[in-house]
């Protein structure tokens, strides 16, 4: 086991359990699993098999029910504190009352940027995602994946050393993911971040991650656990060659064994 | 001047504070005892209030005409709860219960009414300004010519207070669901009343409430400022504003204090029944992290 | 000039005639007394505010003032402008009633907020319950105006000579309509606006000499306006911000009023006094005072002023 | 927005008014009228019946022209600054109503603020803002003036004391709903910055609340007029609207008290429309959505 | 052309601007088409090409500001007041005040469907999207697919000859996107019913379709139609035939032209 000082999450034996009207709702239960800095791990799993609960765990969102977690060596309160991270939401969770380039401003107006150095980022990050152009709208007059895409350019605008991120591509087409995976792992190549990374997409989770964390629901809990053989450069053809197929073929495996359903 | 007295008072106060806000920060494991916890929060505040009150009257010799001690207040209650008892009902259990579904409902059927029709929407809605602030001064001796002195011109009274709070806030309940909310139940080509029924109505819910709350101590207010307007000799308005000119002013705030309990647990009943119907709301379920 | 503030009982009108033409025809200022006068209203007690040190002499009726004083408030009477009683109950001819037995069984309008003393008194004196059983009345507290009576909600309703009586002539009620009980009639007359200050205060030489000064400017004020009603009503319409009244009602009224303080120089008649506290003291099973006031008047500061 | 969409709607309902009040002031007036000229040994026809009903010196309910002929008289024969002139008394209670509501505003946004933030307050101050409400406002109003008045303090504050009293309370009853109202997903966001409570609350919580704000303010500034009103009575009724009511009252005359009554509900659809002009603007500069053609 | 009847949707120079505070947005130019009785078309596109737009534009959610669009023949609005068709959107818009199954309930009350009716077909449907014993949950106590498995349940339970479906599978796991697709598929083939589908999946589309629509933004427009010439019984496997790719292949280029940036 490496020095807890490198671990940037660490859960020890994690449960939650969610009471509701009808009864308990086990959404996590013996998560066992270790983030190291500069990590790019994915979450792969059937829904509802707990895979946000376990973000929201990491980000102070959610309080553990049995088990310990840190994060950066801390208790995630204390990480969040000190605004270790950065977190998309799975639903854009844009403020209606601000345009765009206000609800990207709004972590940077909290955190205290200069006037001018929130008007750079703004335009950087909306440059990043593909929506110069449409600062000055209002969420609801963008479309579902334009509103996806202002969400993540939110999360961006500021520099947090680790980011969570709950399916940011799921609302996009092909083309764009495309795009903004490779923005993504040039961003995470250039600053050493560390990326949680929730997916649905086998081929995504593959190519991006060094990493793979599958998981499978009712209690949910993690299956298999799979360190990419990849290199950290990879063009995107990559995802042509047999050693990411094998990887896709074991993530797939592990999908499958946790359904419920067998076709 | 007992300084003494005040002194104590200062002292408890201080005392009263801090004890509370240490109370109210700590997280207890035991949820009895955080439920213990915030019972005696409001308890202790309640108390250092009236602690504060007994010690200054009697320390700065304040006369019982101006302000009673609450132990004077306390023992003029206790011996007269007939009295009081009748007064009640009298206000409160005819004419302020009955004002009050006959003003809500109203409010709350010209809101329907207005948003039925467009044309009522641009013609009645304007109106219903007027109605907002009919002054019970001018209004109250109207109803009593109108509708006699007894429990049913206050009832009036208290239509015509609770009826504009309910109209505004269901006309912005009724605006409150969300386009995509609406949407999906245009693409069910449901007829207005369905919309109403099954959308509109439970987002308008917390808006309507609010209406209630907030009508529920209006509704008390304006029947016992109507019944200084003329009433027969009984009721809690009639009680304050007789006993007051007697001087007797331990009485008056005896009916006062019977008044606040009534209203808060009128109040309390109103906000229970929000909890049970908005249940899903994000100030009910607990939006706060 | 030294200040007095003056909390009247009711809004500005012609019963208060005598203050505003002291202070409009410059007889305060003679004293050297800048006089601020505070109207009343239904929602105004005067011994409160005498309490809470918001005027230094008020305008009250005895009963009233004696009932506040065995609450252990203690008013004293300085002076006494108003000789007669002006109250009276005002009954609708075809309502039934002609003499006081007759109101067994009726709706009685009173006015409450401590002006149903003397009501309580004479009902006492009839023996008829006023509790609203079968046997006695029922009582209403009246609202501020005559509408009962118009309305025929009430049989009977309390008016002032002065005022409410006019009122409902006004309203096109003829006077042989009407039957009128006056409680000095009944024999339960009671003393009506006097001037009440804090004893305390009397300890004050000081104060007593403004007292003195402001009740011989204040009788002077009377004095004239009985002699010229119809300026003294102008003089009061100048001085209702309300600007509400009318001029007829008024010049009515001051017409009645001095009919009352006709005969007063300003000096309470302890011959009066006693005959008040008698009455208050016999009224029935509630009494309004319960032992005889001591030390209730003054008459240092008439005596003073009428030197 | 044509004459058709906007002025007819209104007319239309506004003579459907004045219809049913010609009915009701025949209805009412009727038994005094019969009852007098039953009295000279008369029998009135029905045309006769009318002609004495609308005219009656002290009516049960004055007729809409004798009302509206002693308001106009009243609002434009007289100087405004007389004090027979119903807009100089109306400005003496707007005067109030507008310090009352400001105040009120105020501090019931600011009792709403601290009850969402701070459990003590929530669980120690909010009963007693309710109880606060159930006392009967005209109890205690002397108290308040008179002790306002021993330290001094009179003319337009204690009546605006009295207006924010009344006033306070939809408003704090609003604003804690509204602050709570953010989604928890719009919550958690302000969770994962590490916002400060007064962050949250300039950023999230008051702009979530507005809706609730305006509807507020509607029964806040219609209150605030109602409590200067009110506090007319006890700070001796001598100018403002409450006072023409009251010697209206006082002295039984009618069509003064329902013009008051007019010229109160008036300047009360005045200033709630005012209201509802600010809550348009602002609704447009928090980028709302405009008005669907669907209900 | 075709006989009108036989056209459920039939568009002609379609266009729909919005106005907005700076200035006026075409969401929509030029588009002319033709979908058909039994037809499953998919509309691909970049964020923003606006496939949400023309989709409710057909259910009368929008109008056209351009060009003539009938719906069975009819407008739009006459289409939807007759219950012409069955809308999942790309948000859940679950009521947040009923349960999972009185959400689903919702469109059966409002159509009079009696009670034993909507109980069978809430049971059905929570079984299809395999939401079976979530039905007393409310919305907020859902996963994110979960709760678009719950709004696609309540766009299947009533029955409408068209589904209009926005996005349906984005937040789901490859296998239960496939068993959805099949039971989709399935459900298509039986009770003959029309289907607009919009994704960002090239394959999802190709394998479910009888036609492609592939939409390009800026403005808006239509910018290729596929017709499939895959056969109509189509087993998963179907995916890796020479056939597939080459449509899949067709449709990637489509999409690619349509996009700003190359890379
Ligand atoms: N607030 C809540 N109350 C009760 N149960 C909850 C709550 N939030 C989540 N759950 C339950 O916890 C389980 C895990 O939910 P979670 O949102 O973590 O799933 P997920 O893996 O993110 O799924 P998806 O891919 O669909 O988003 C689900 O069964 C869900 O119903
Ligand atoms: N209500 C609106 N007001 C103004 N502009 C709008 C509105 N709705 C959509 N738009 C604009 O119209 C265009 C098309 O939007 P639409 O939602 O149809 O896109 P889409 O193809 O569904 O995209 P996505 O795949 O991201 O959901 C976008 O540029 C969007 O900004
Ligand atoms: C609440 C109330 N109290 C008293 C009176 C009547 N009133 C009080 S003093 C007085 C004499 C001067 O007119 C009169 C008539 C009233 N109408 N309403
Ligand atoms: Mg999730
Ligand atoms: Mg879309």
């Amino acid at each position: 086991m490496s020095k807890t000082n490198d671990n940037v999450v660490s859960a020890r034996d994690l449960g939650l359990v969610f009471s509701t009207n009808d009864g308990p709702v086990t959404a996590l239960t013996g998560v066992n699993l270790e983030v190291k800095k500069g990590d790019f791990v994915s979450f792969i799993g059937p829904s509802g098999c707990g895979k946000t609960t376990f973000l929201r765990v990491i980000a102070d969102l959610e309080k553990p029910t049995s088990g310990t977690i840190t994060v950066n060596g801390m208790t995630p309160e204390q990480a969040r504190q000190k605004r270790a991270y950065g977190y998309v939401f799975q639903a854009a969770a844009l403020y209606p009352w601000r345009t765009i380039e206000k609800n990207i401003a709004l972590p940077l107006e909290i955190m205290g940027y200069s006037a001018a150095e929130q008007k750079a980022r703004i335009e950087q990050t909306l440059d990043l995602v593909n929506l110069a152009g449409f600062g000055k709208k209002f969420p609801w007059q963008l479309s579902g994946g334009m509103q996806q895409r202002a969400s993540i350019a939110r999360a961006l605008a500021f520099d947090a050393d680790l980011l969570l991120m709950d399916e940011p591509f799921g609302a996009l087409d092909e083309i764009v993911r495309d795009h903004l995976n490779e923005q993504l792992l040039q961003l995470w190549d250039r600053t050493n971040k560390t990326i949680c990374f929730v997916t649905h997409s086998i081929p995504e989770a593959v190519y991006l991650s060094t990493k793979i964390v599958v998981m499978s629901p009712r209690p949910g809990r993690v299956t298999d656990v799979i360190e990419s053989t990849l290199p950290r450069e990879r063009p995107l053809d990559i995802r042509e060659t047999p050693e990411f197929l094998a990887i896709a073929h074991r993530v797939r495996e592990g999908l499958r064994a946790g359904h419920s359903y067998d076709e | 001047m007992n300084l003494s007295l005040v002194i104590f008072a200062i002292v408890f106060w201080l005392a009263a504070w801090a004890f509370n806000d240490w109370l109210s920060r700590k997280r207890f494991k035991n949820p009895s005892a955080q439920r213990l916890a915030s019972l005696v929060v409001p308890a202790l505040f309640g108390i250092t209030i009236l602690v504060l009150w007994e010690c200054l009257t009697r320390g700065f010799n304040v006369p019982g005409v101006l302000l009673p001690p609450p132990s004077a207040i306390a023992h003029r209650l206790v011996n007269s709860l007939p009295i009081l008892w009748a007064d009640v009902q009298q206000t409160f259990f005819k004419a302020v219960l009955a004002g009050y579904i006959l003003g809500c409902g109203l409010g709350f059927l010209t809101a329907i009414l207005i948003d039925r029709s467009p044309f009522l929407q641009k013609g009645l809605l304007p109106l219903g300004n007027f109605v907002s602030a009919l002054p019970i001064v001018g209004v109250a001796p109207i109803m009593v010519m109108w509708f006699g002195f007894d429990w049913q011109s206050k009832a009036a009274v208290v239509v015509i207070m609770t009826f504009f709070p309910m109209l505004v806030n269901t006309v912005a309940g009724l605006a409150a669901s969300t386009p995509i909310d609406r949407d999906l139940m245009h693409t069910y080509a449901a007829s207005w009343w369905q919309s109403l029924v099954k959308m509109r109505l439970p987002a308008a819910w917390p808006f309507i409430f609010n209406a209630l709350k907030i009508n529920s101590t209006l509704a008390l207010i304006g029947a016992i400022v109507a019944e200084f307007f003329g009433t027969p000799i009984v009721g809690m308005g009639f009680r304050i504003s007789t006993e007051v000119g007697r001087m007797n002013v331990d009485m008056v705030w005896a009916e006062i204090a019977v008044a606040a309990l009534v209203g808060s647990l009128f109040y309390g009943l109103v906000a229970f029944i929000e909890r049970r119907v908005t249940f899903w709301h994000p100030s009910v379920r607990g939006g706060q992290t | 000039a030294d200040k007095v503030t003056l909390q009247l009982k009711w809004v500005t009108q012609a019963q208060f005639a005598g203050y505003y033409v002291a202070k409009e025809k410059g007889y305060y200022d003679e004293e050297g007394l800048d006089v601020d006068i505070k109207a009343g209203g239904p929602d105004i007690a005067p011994a409160q505010v005498l309490a809470g040190g918001g005027a230094d002499v008020i305008v009250d009726w005895m009963p009233s003032a004696l009932a506040t004083r065995e609450k252990g408030l203690p008013l004293v009477n300085i002076a006494q402008p108003f000789k007669h009683s002006g109250l009276m109950l005002t009954c609708a001819k075809d309502s039934g009633v002609t003499k006081p037995e007759d109101f067994k069984g009726k709706t009685l309008g009173v006015w409450f907020y401590g002006n149903e003393y003397p009501f309580l008194t004479w009902m006492g004196k009839l023996g008829i319950k006023t509790d609203g059983g079968a046997e006695g009345v029922t009582v209403l507290k009246q609202g501020f105006n005559v509408d009962p009576l118009l309305q025929k909600q009430a049989a009977c309703i309390s008016t002032m000579t002065y005022n409410e009586y006019h009122q409902i002539l006004e309203a096109g009620v003829k006077a042989d309509d009407l039957i009128t009980f006056k409680y000095e009639d009944q024999g339960v007359a009671t003393l009506e606006d006097g001037l009440y200050v804090l004893e305390d205060k009397l300890k004050d030489d000081a104060f007593k000499a403004k007292m003195v000064k402001f009740v011989r400017a204040s009788m002077k004020g009377w004095k004239y306006a009985e002699a010229n009603p119809d300026e003294a009503a102008g003089i009061v319409l100048e001085n209702d911000a309300s600007g509400a009244q009318t001029e007829a009602h008024q010049k009515t009224m001051m017409a009645e009023v001095a009919k009352l303080t006709a005969g007063s120089n300003g000096a309470l008649d302890p011959a009066d006094f006693e005959r008040t506290v008698a009455t208050l003291l016999a009224g029935g099973s509630d009494p309004v005072i319960t032992k005889k006031p001591e030390g209730a008047y003054t008459l240092d500061i008439t005596n003073e002023a009428l030197k | 927005m044509s004459w058709r969409e906007k002025i007819l709607p209104v007319t239309v309902v506004v003579l459907a008014i004045i219809a049913i009040w010609y009915a009701g002031t025949v209805y009412l007036n009727a038994p005094f009228a019969r009852d007098m000229a039953a009295k000279d040994g008369k029998e009135l026809t029905f045309s006769e019946l009318v002609s004495v009903t609308m005219h009656q010196e002290r009516p049960v309910l004055p007729s809409p022209h004798q009302v509206f002929a002693e308001w106009y008289k009243t609002t434009f024969e007289m100087k405004p600054t007389s004090k027979r002139s119903l807009v100089y008394h109306s400005w003496v209670t707007i005067s109030a109503t507008l310090l009352g509501f400001a105040m009120g505003t105020v501090l019931g946004i600011v009792l709403a603020v601290g009850v969402v933030f701070n459990r003590a307050m929530d669980k120690s101050l909010m009963p007693w803002v309710i109880a606060s409400q159930t006392i009967p406002i005209l109890a205690i109003a002397p108290m308040i003036i008179v002790v306002l008045n021993a330290i001094g303090i009179s003319g337009l504050l204690p009546k605006a004391v009295i207006s924010t009293y009344l006033s306070f309370f939809p408003v704090v009853v609003g604003m804690v709903k509204g602050l709570r109202s953010p989604e928890r997903i719009q919550l958690d966001l302000m969770h994962t910055y590490n916002a400060s409570s007064w962050q949250t609350l300039t950023k999230l919580r008051w702009p979530a609340s507005i809706p609730y704000l305006f509807a507020s303010l509607k029964v806040a500034i219609a209150s605030s007029l109602v409590g200067a009103i009110v506090g007319e009575l006890p700070t001796g009724a001598v100018e403002g609207l409450g006072a023409r009511l009251l010697s209206g009252s006082y002295y039984g005359q009618t069509a003064q008290i329902w013009a008051a009554l007019l010229m109160a509900s008036a300047v009360a659809a005045i200033l709630v429309m005012l209201v509802g002009v600010a809550e348009k603007v602002t609704a447009v500069a928090m980028g709302a959505r405009p008005a669907g053609v669907r209900p």
